[in-house]
Formats: structure tokens, C-alpha cells, sequence
């Protein structure tokens, strides 16, 4: 074991991939230049340039700006032999790139009857948050999973960021990787040695009996923090599920806990409308409806862009307590004065 | 130009042939309703088509779009599990689950042509990229149209292989059309030239329908991406005799009156046929072939109409390599 | 009132905007030629060219194929005087453009806090059911209503189509049209003079009190020719919803309905994961828990890409058999025999 | 090259003045946590982009790209408001919605700048295009750097401004990195080579610090494009002084050390200076100008410090015209 951060446990999964297959390569925007500190050695942005000096141009190679054309490139050559990994900084410019996406990396094994598996990994950061207004903040991973054919991950932890990276890597079947920008800095031990976490498991993040939570990416230590702060102040036991894996979706994990609960909250950072916790409470209500006690309440992101100023994006993205006044509500505990005014101070 | 075998002049002629008698053939299944949906049919564009193919080698790939029979036959696909795909029987070349526009054979390095105009041009250039990173002597080639020629992704896919100098050839059929819009009215410039301010060479093959003309520029093209001088852009004038695809019935209006008249004087196969001709070979030999590629067409009807349709279950197949579908 | 068709209502509003609005322009692939039929008189197909005639080749261009341009061209444009209405025919073409449509379209003027306004119409049409493949049978209306700031329709009568289309191309800010193909037949009386039928505004399409079920696109008459099934065989009393508009969408008339049954079924065409039926459920189950007597069932497209054969295709989209198999769940009725067989045949 | 009054002269240096000390106090702010976020500035391109800027008239119309405050400081926007929007107050030029990435100002035909690359080039091709369907003589320019030039949409965008005729400038700010990455090593070509293809002029300004050199290629493009004679392209050759957005802490290592010194010799405001005392400008007019724009700035910041925040309910406006937000 060893403190990693998860950044760094991104750059650890993609130097023990690169060095167990040398199908393995990486392309991107400034990736030789490891601006954005996973290309290095493995912890810090510090060990600049190490990837290129370890794995020579051939590969590891910076690209134009020119994403369609990378993807595109990407599906080619995974479709003969190579298994890159594309790294596309921002989850914003996947738009760009959208074409080849769904209409090359999702279709072709599957137009083509098999005859092409597509092992590629697109990765790209969530950069919300941090006051750079609507073109660079989107967490666009509900629109790929209405995309049959891709696989997608969404780690919250430098351990899932690791395994799940890898067994992405390793998968003979295209993944997107969405990594919330908030969670690069969080620190935990990793195993140093190569681990994989298959896709499709979820993880609990912590276990409870009396409503789950099921938590996506930065939203997962949130309601971590509202569960711990509802069992201080409430004695109240939460359960809170990480799918990690958006595609596959653990779909029984999920039913599971609920079945145990009988209450459910989903949360998530990406635009209401058509997001991953519709989905889930679509799910549920579907499938568990004879346990359910209380409706479903999701807490994310308005169905609104993103603004620029630190005293209007804050209340954007759900926090600890919206999803603890989403819990209240669900088990019919009044709401909390003080988590009322923290609600309704960082988010609408 | 590059001498070529009396054989390999005669596999030219019948790889035309097969073109033009397989879309001939899929033309009356759809508009008899035994293909379902459209076909978008090579017919006057076999030369064009033939002469790229025969450039390359075994283990090279191609990528292609919608007009999209030519491409896997010149590459020397087998016309059973071709036509099967397109009526959509299991023992189609895609299992009957991609259907004209998707026709793909990886066997012969036909690696899928793209309903999505443009789409499919940087999957060649990926696939240049596996040849060069794995060091071999692969070449990729990517056909597309004249509209295809104004989708972005034609010149992010010419910088990006200029700049990792990939064995890849953008191939441009302009047969003057896109549907109903003509090249003309929709093209600022002169596609072929379009290459040199990307750092490559821009050949316009003016007589798209001299399949050695074509053979001769693609045979450069890929000359040059072997000795690792990267990419080319080609870019063929030819022309369609059928509608843009079968059954629209769009018609043709949109093209004057006597423009496919003096094309079909310059038909391919008969300019072809001629010099093969002149080089001394006989008309009965000739007359057999065509003959030969009928029945293989026949044989290739016959094979699809002995096949079955694919179990619906085969639906819920071949997403992913390894997970089971679930509702 | 005149009969008309789905397609031809599309053309009549276009051409009524166009009178009444010089401002209002047309371009896209082959509208010069009318090749896609709604860019002639308003009937048929066989009026080609007219629009070309009445209003020339200033306000009726013919594009190359260049469909991420375009959308920037016509939000240029749009932000500058005009009101482009941008034929992108196919809806699967539409992710050629997905960067002008997510970041410029639906975000300038949220960003540029309100200076911009964007009235312009994106139509396209949905192919699917007509053995083109995957690459052309796409329905993929449910990403965009993941993105804030676009609006959305999907009309499912001539009369719809053409109030509604008059509607989008009278509004203020980015609308974008999802026809499906299957429907352009379709005839009906619809009025001849111009009328508008409000964004945001549902159709019960059928009354009913034991049963709601929401539908969408062409799921629409499926889901009315369930009903009429169902209230022949069993008595039962289905109401079916048209939202007509999935962004904004009518959720309270939804609400009403479920109020009234306490049951909820949703078809729609789209693929299953985060789907506009998961919006639809989850916001069902948020709100009206209190009344649901049953789980709501979806019917949608399963999360599949399309294949080819005719013998495949036929079973991926919702059907009377499926839809009229999922409202006997809610209700708790005996599987039919000759539903539940081809149900099976026609859908998994 | 037409003769410019000494009044437009001297608008010029102080529109590049204006520039570098807003850019100055804004790269400053960002590394006192005044400013949230990052700021990418325009110092070192003052010319390339006062040089474009005023060979624009009112009512023409420009889009512009992450580096984006010279832009439209080069269109005439006050700097109050564009100051107030870097800070996030409600006085901001968006409301403290957009920020430095998406400034815009519609009373001086600035239309928005994008934070996404390559994004915003159509959306000045629609302003032409609007202009010309309208009938006015309006003119739009795009603004984007050498690396935009490599993404697909321009040259979707060259070829259908070029087939409709449109009143458009595309202007590539070749500063000659993009990010950490040498323009060299990822294009093929040149840029401005790349307008020939697409039946255009293709204009490469060498000495982009040259205010005068920019703004002379800018205004024949202009003047082609009032005489309804269409699009051009043109490659501006510049160099940015600083790290490629304020407070990155990626450094500047992947530049030659000496690179740098070089351009700073060939500062834009320094020789256009020297070029005005050529003129017969005195020394003390030129300094009593600095000293008026470092004030303006000053002021800027003032009106920013006095601002208030927006109220948070400001976030749910604006998404559109009609359509309260409900959650
Ligand atoms: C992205 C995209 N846009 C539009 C279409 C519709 N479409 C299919 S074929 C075609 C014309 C293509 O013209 P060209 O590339 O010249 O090929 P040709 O048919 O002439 O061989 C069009 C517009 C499409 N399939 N994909
Ligand atoms: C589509 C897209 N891809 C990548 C980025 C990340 N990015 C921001 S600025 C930049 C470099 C831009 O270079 P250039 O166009 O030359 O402009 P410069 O910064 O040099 O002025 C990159 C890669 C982005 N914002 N948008
Ligand atoms: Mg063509
Ligand atoms: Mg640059």
C-alpha cells in the first residue's frame, strides 16, 4: 500500500498497463508535456515528461486539437490491433467528437456482426466547480449512456480510480472515463501492485439500514458526509452505494439495498433531465416497487447552465446537505434548520 | 506507369464486372422487394473503385460509406455473405445485422463502410497508425465522396496523418454529385487541391474512368506510404449512372439532360474491354468471363435465398465482447 | 380544414413562416431539389422545388455536407437577425454538430447573460423501423433533453406537427424537431389557416381513468391502438398522453393523469438507459408516490443498437403488443395469450 | 498600404495599451485569488489583435476564443464591465455568468468568445451570413489560434463561406504554441496555405507584432468582403509573453530559454512607439496615454471592487427568452 492520490492513481494504472502490453499507447492534447499530471511517473504533476521518456513517441504522442479525427483514429486502431488510451482533458470537448463516438466506437462491433471488438479507453476530466463557466464544466455522462455499445466509468476513490482504469484498459469492449476534477487532489492507500476492479460492480461506500443512498462520483463523499452527520445528529443509518460503473450498472447492488432500506436517494452532479438518477429511480420504481416506503428523490444539477461567478455556481451541484434534506425527506424526519439554510445557500 | 501482368489486367476487368453485375442484380432486388430498404449502387464507378483496390495489397484496409458494394468486392470479398447481408439473412457478411450501408470483411481488410457521410475517413487513419506503430508495411485507404469532402473530419484526418506521417490514402470518388447537389455548387476550390496546404501530395485523377489511371495514382500513393512518406489525397472524377440509391425515386432531374448519355459512352468496362482487346486478348475469353461473373452473381442469390433469417435472439448479440444483454 | 400529412404539415408550416417573416430562411442538404419533401407546396413530394421558386435561392440554400457548420452558421445567424430553420434531415446526423448544438446553441445566451437570443429550428427526422441499419436509425431526442437550454419536439399527428412547428419556428430561442419517419404518412384534417399550438403543452390523446400511459413520437398510436385493444377485451380504460413537447416538458399535465389512475406506463422509441421515459418515471414517482397503486413500467427501445435484418429490427421498438402487455402489469390483468406471443415476436 | 490619420494611429497604441495593462492587472488578480479561476492573456499579441480589431467598422461583428480579453478591447468595450465579469460581479458585461472564457459585448459587434477550440469560427460565419441575406454591409471575423487551425470545422466553414459568398475573415493567431504544443509539430502545412484548397486567399503576416502589417492585411480582406467578393483567410504570426493561462503552473520549459527574450525585442507596443515618435507623436503625449490607460484600469478595478455580487437566483435567468426555470 501507498498514499496515491487520484490523479496519480490514474497515471499508476496507465504506466502498469503500458508496461504489461506495448499495445497499450497514449494520445492526446499536451499529453507529452503531462499537463495534466497523469502522463508522469505516477504521483505528481512534478515527474513531467516521464511517460514520454519511459515510452518513447511511438507511444506517447501529442496530438493537433483535432478530437474527432482522434477518436476516430482511436476506433481504427483498436479495430487492428492496438488498444490506445485517449486522453481528452476535458469532459466538454466529447461533444466534439460525438459523431465518431456513436456512430463508429458504440456501432461498428455490432453493425459488423462481431468482427471488430474496439479496445480503446477515452478519457476525460469533469471540471466543474472551479469557476470556468459552461463550456468547461459539463458532466456529460448521461448522454453516452443512453448510447448502447460504450462502457463508462465514474470513480470517486483513488483505489476505483486505479482498478477500474485498468480492467478498463483491459477490456476488449470501448469505456469512457469520467473523472470528477474535485476528487483529483483525495488521498487513500492504493495497492502498489496491479489490481483490476471489474466493471459493473458497485462498491458500498458505506453500509446502512434505513435508506440507501446511491452516490455518483464527487457526489459520493457528500453523502458519505450527510449519512455521518444524519447518524450524529439523528442516529439514522444510511447506506450509500458507488456504481463506479455507469455501464454496466449494478443494477442489483442497487435493488439489493433497497430491498434492505425500503428508501431511496440518488445523487449526482450531471443536469437533472434524463440523468444517470432518473435512470436509477426508473429503475427501481420499476423494480422494487413493493418495498418502496417513500418516493425517490434525486439530487443533481438543475436543468441549467453552468455559471461563471463563485456566487451562482455554488448552489449547482449537489452537497452534503441537500443530500441530507433529500434523506429527510425521504424518511420523514423534519427538516433540519441548519441544513435547511445550507441547502438552500449551495444549491437550489 | 507500372507494367502490369496480363493477369492481373484480366482480375481488374472481372472485378469491375463483379461490381456491375452484383449492383445490377441488387438494384432489381429492391425495387422488386426482396432487399429491404435502398442500395446505393458503384455502377459507373467501377474503374474508380477497382483501380484503388488492386493498388494495394493483402493486409492492407479499406474504409468506405454508403455507395458501398464496390469497396469489399474490389477488395476480393466473396459475393454470397455480401448479397446475403444485404437481403439480411444470417449468413450475411455482417450476419444480416449491418445490412448495404454496413457491409464490412475484415478478412479482406474491409473494415466497414459508414451509412455517415465523412465518418468513416479517420477509421482508416487509425487503422495506419496500428500499421505504423506495430512497424509494418500496412497501408490504409479510405474512400469517400465529394460531399464527404466538406465534413471537417477529411482535414483534421489529413493534418493529424501529415503530422505522424501515416501510410494511410484519402481517396475522394467525386462523381460529381451528393445526392441531388452538385459538386460544384457546394465546393469552394478544387478538392485535390486542398492537399498541399495540409503538406501532401493532391492528385486529381481526371479520368476516373480509366481504371489504369486510377491504378497508376493510387500505386504512387501507395508507394510512397510504404517507403513511409505518409499520406496522399486522390481524389478521381467519375460518375453514377443510377439514382443516388435505388428506389429513392428522386429521380435524376437534377442532372442535365444528356450528361449521363456522354458518360456512358466512356463506360469503363467497354473502354477497358477494349484495351484488353488490344492487348490481345479474345473477345471469347472475354465474353467467358462476363459470363463467369454472372453466375457468380447467381450463385450468390442462390446462396442467399438458401439462408435463413437470423434468429431474432441474434439481435442481442455482439455489443460488447463480454457482457449478456439486459433489459 | 384539409387532409394533410405528417409530412405535408411540416411543409405548411414552413412555408406559412416563411410568408410571414422574411426573416425566416431554410437551409440544409437537398432542399433545393425538395428531396426530403418538406420543402415543396405542403402536400407532396411532387410540388419539388416550389419553395426554391416562391422564395429563392437567398432564403433556400442548399448546403455541402457539413453539418457542425451549419449549426454554427444558423446560431451565428441567429444571434444576428435571422431565423434559420436548418434541415438536417436524419436525426442520426445531428451528432456531426453536437459541439455547436451543446456548447454554442443551448449555452451562448446563458453565458453571455442574456444578450443573445437564438431563435432558430433544428429539424430532423427519425429513420428507425425502415431496415437502414444502425448508423441511420437513431432517436437519440433523450441526449439533447439532458442539455438546458434547448427545447424539444416530437409531434405525432399532422396537426401537431404543423401548430407546433409554427410555434418553434415563432420562438425566441433554439428548438430542435424530432420527426419520426414512420409517422410522415399519416394523414389528417388539419386547418388550413396558420395556428400555433403552445411549447410545453401535452395532448391527451385518449381519456381514460384506470390506466395513464405517456407516450411518444410514433409509440403514440401504438399506445391508443393498445388502448382501444384493451378497452374491447378486458373494459379497461386507458388514458394516453402525447407531451408533444420533451422540452419544457408538461409535467403537470402528467401529474393529473396519474392523479386520476394511480397507474403509469411510458413508451417511447428511445433507447431504454436515461431515456426520456426514465425522466418521465422518475419525476412520476417524486411526485405522486402518494397515489401509485403499481410500479410504472417503461416500453422503449432496448439498450441495443439497431440491426439490419428485417427479421431483427422488428422487435426493438415499443408495439400495441408490448405497450398493451406492460399496462396488463400495472393492472395486474392475466398476460393475454395472443399479446404476450406477439409481443414476443414483436419486441423482446 | 492606405494612409491612416494620426488619430487612428494613436487609437491604435492605446487599444494595444489598453490590452496589456488589462491583461497585466487581470493576470495579476488571478494570482491573488481576486480573480477565481484562470485568465489566458493577450500580452505580447497586442498587435495582431488591435490590427484586426480596427480594421473593423461599427456594426461588423467578431467571435473569439479562450484568449479572449483583447478581443473585444480591440472592438471599443469598456473595460469596467469586462473587469467586473473576470471578478464574477453582477456589473459584468455577462452578468458574472460567461467570466473570462465567454466574455461578450453586443454593442460593439463582439459576439462571444468560446472557451472550446475551434467552436466559435461558425458563429462568425453566421453573422456573414445573416449580413448577407440581409443585405448589409457588415463584415464578421473569426479570431482562433494555431490550434484551432487543426480542427475540422474551419475548414467546413472556409468551404461554405466560400461557396455562399460570405462577408467572413478568418483569423488564425499563429502565437506559435498551443498549450505546451509547438504549432510545428502538429501541423501539416501551413495554415495559411491551407486557403488556396478552398478557393480563397490565403494571407501570411510575418511581422504580427507590426500593428500596421495586420492591420493592412486585415483591411484588404475586409474590403474584398463589403465588395461582395467573399472570405479570407489570414495567419498572423505573434508570440504570447506569458504562460498559456495565468496561474497554470505548467511553466513555460517546453519553449527554447531564449525564445522568449527574442520576441520581447520585437515588443508590438514598444515599435509601434518608436514608429509614432517617428511620426512626430512627442514622448510626453505617448506617456500622458499610458498614464491614461493604466488609469482607466484602475478604474476598472475600482468599478469591479464596488460591484456587488449576483444574487444567486441570477443563476436561473437567462437559459431562455420565455421560459421560467422549474426544477
Ligand atoms: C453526416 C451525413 N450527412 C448527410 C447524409 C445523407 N446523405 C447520404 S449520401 C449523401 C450524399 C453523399 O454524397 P457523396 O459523398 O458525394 O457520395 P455519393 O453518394 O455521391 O457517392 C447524403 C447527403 C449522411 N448519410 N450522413
Ligand atoms: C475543443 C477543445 N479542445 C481542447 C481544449 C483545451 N485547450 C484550451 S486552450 C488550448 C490550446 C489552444 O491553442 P491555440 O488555439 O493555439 O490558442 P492559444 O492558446 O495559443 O492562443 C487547448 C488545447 C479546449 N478548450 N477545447
Ligand atoms: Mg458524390
Ligand atoms: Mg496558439
Amino acid at each position: 500500500m501507498t498514499v496515491m492520490s487520484f490523479l496519480g492513481a490514474i497515471g499508476a494504472a496507465q504506466r502498469e498497463a503500458m508496461d504489461a502490453d506495448e499495445r497499450v499507447i497514449i494520445f492526446g492534447e499536451d499529453v507529452e508535456a503531462n499537463v495534466y499530471g497523469t502522463t508522469g511517473a505516477g504521483k505528481t504533476r512534478s515527474d513531467k515528461g516521464d511517460f514520454l521518456q519511459m515510452y518513447g513517441r511511438n507511444r506517447i504522442r501529442n496530438t493537433p486539437i483535432s478530437e474527432e479525427s482522434m477518436v476516430g483514429a482511436a476506433a481504427g486502431a483498436a479495430m487492428t490491433g492496438l488498444r490506445p488510451i485517449v486522453d481528452l482533458s476535458y469532459s466538454s470537448f466529447l461533444y466534439m467528437a460525438m459523431d465518431q463516438f456513436v456512430n463508429q466506437v458504440a456501432k461498428n462491433r455490432y453493425m459488423f456482426g462481431g468482427q471488430a471488438s474496439m479496445p480503446v479507453v477515452f478519457r476525460s476530466a469533469m471540471f466543474y466547480g472551479l469557476n470556468t463557466g459552461a463550456h468547461h464544466s459539463d458532466r456529460p455522462y448521461p448522454m453516452f449512456m443512453n448510447v448502447p455499445g460504450l462502457k463508462i466509468i465514474a470513480p470517486a476513490t483513488p483505489t476505483d480510480a486505479k482498478g477500474l482504469l485498468r480492467s478498463a484498459i483491459d477490456s476488449d469492449d470501448p469505456v469512457l472515463t469520467f473523472e470528477a476534477c474535485l476528487l483529483w487532489g483525495s488521498k487513500e492507500d492504493v495497492p502498489e501492485e496491479e489490481f483490476w476492479i471489474p466493471l459493473g460492480e458497485a462498491r458500498t461506500a458505506r453500509e446502512g439500514t434505513d435508506v440507501t443512498v446511491v452516490a455518483i462520483s464527487s457526489s459520493v463523499p457528500e453523502a458519505v458526509a450527510a449519512a455521518e452527520a444524519l447518524a450524529a445528529s439523528e442516529g439514522v443509518s444510511v447506506e450509500v452505494i458507488d456504481p463506479r460503473t455507469l455501464v454496466p450498472l449494478d443494477r442489483d447492488a442497487i435493488l439489493r439495498s433497497v430491498h434492505k432500506t425500503g428508501r431511496l436517494v440518488v445523487a449526482e452532479p450531471a443536469h437533472r433531465t434524463c440523468g444517470a438518477a432518473a435512470e436509477i429511480s426508473a429503475h427501481v420504481v420499476e423494480e422494487a416497487f413493493g418495498v418502496l416506503k417513500a418516493p425517490i428523490v434525486r439530487v443533481t444539477a438543475p436543468d441549467m447552465q453552468i455559471p461563471f461567478s463563485t456566487a451562482l455556481e455554488k448552489q449547482m451541484y449537489p452537497t452534503r446537505h441537500t443530500i441530507e434534506a433529500a434523506i429527510r425527506r425521504v424518511l420523514d424526519l423534519p427538516a433540519s434548520a441548519e441544513a435547511t439554510e445550507l441547502a438552500s445557500a449551495s444549491a437550489q | 506507369m507500372e507494367t502490369l501482368s496480363i493477369d492481373t489486367l484480366l482480375e481488374m476487368q472481372r472485378r469491375m464486372l463483379r461490381i456491375r453485375a452484383f449492383d445490377e442484380r441488387a438494384s432489381k432486388m429492391v425495387k422488386r422487394g426482396h432487399i429491404p430498404g435502398t442500395v446505393h449502387t458503384s455502377i459507373g464507378q467501377e474503374a474508380q473503385v477497382v483501380g484503388a483496390t488492386m493498388a494495394l495489397s493483402p493486409g492492407d484496409y479499406t474504409t468506405g460509406n454508403h455507395r458501398s458494394h464496390g469497396h469489399p468486392i474490389g477488395m476480393g470479398s466473396p459475393l454470397g455473405p455480401l448479397m446475403a447481408e444485404l437481403v439480411g439473412k444470417a449468413t450475411g457478411v455482417c450476419k444480416g445485422k449491418g445490412g448495404s450501408l454496413h457491409l464490412a470483411d475484415f478478412a479482406v481488410g474491409s473494415l466497414g463502410e459508414s451509412g455517415i457521410v465523412g465518418s468513416s475517413i479517420p477509421i482508416a487513419m487509425g487503422a495506419a497508425l496500428s500499421a505504423s506503430v506495430r512497424g509494418t508495411e500496412q497501408v490504409a485507404l479510405a474512400f469517400f465522396g465529394d460531399g464527404a469532402a466538406n465534413q471537417g473530419v477529411l482535414y483534421e484526418s489529413m493534418n493529424l496523418s501529415g503530422v505522424w506521417n501515416l501510410p494511410v490514402i484519402f481517396l475522394c470518388e467525386n462523381n460529381q454529385y451528393a445526392l441531388s447537389t452538385p459538386a460544384h455548387t457546394v465546393t469552394s476550390g478544387v478538392i485535390a487541391d486542398r492537399a498541399a496546404g495540409f503538406g501532401m501530395p493532391g492528385i486529381r485523377v481526371e479520368d476516373g474512368q480509366d481504371v489504369l489511371a486510377v491504378h497508376d495514382a493510387v500505386s504512387t500513393a501507395v508507394a510512397r506510404a510504404r517507403a513511409g512518406e505518409g499520406p496522399s489525397l486522390i481524389e478521381v472524377v467519375t460518375y453514377r449512372y443510377n439514382e443516388h440509391s435505388e428506389g429513392l425515386r428522386l429521380g435524376t432531374d437534377y442532372r442535365p439532360a444528356d450528361e449521363r448519355e456522354a458518360w456512358l459512352k466512356k463506360d469503363p468496362i467497354q473502354l477497358f474491354r477494349e484495351h484488353l482487346r488490344s492487348q490481345g486478348v479474345s473477345a471469347d475469353e472475354l465474353d467467358a468471363m462476363e459470363a463467369e461473373v454472372l453466375a457468380e452473381v447467381d450463385e450468390a442469390v442462390a446462396f442467399t435465398d438458401a439462408s435463413p433469417y437470423p434468429d431474432p435472439s441474434v439481435a442481442f448479440d455482439d455489443l460488447y465482447t463480454d457482457t449478456e444483454y439486459a433489459a
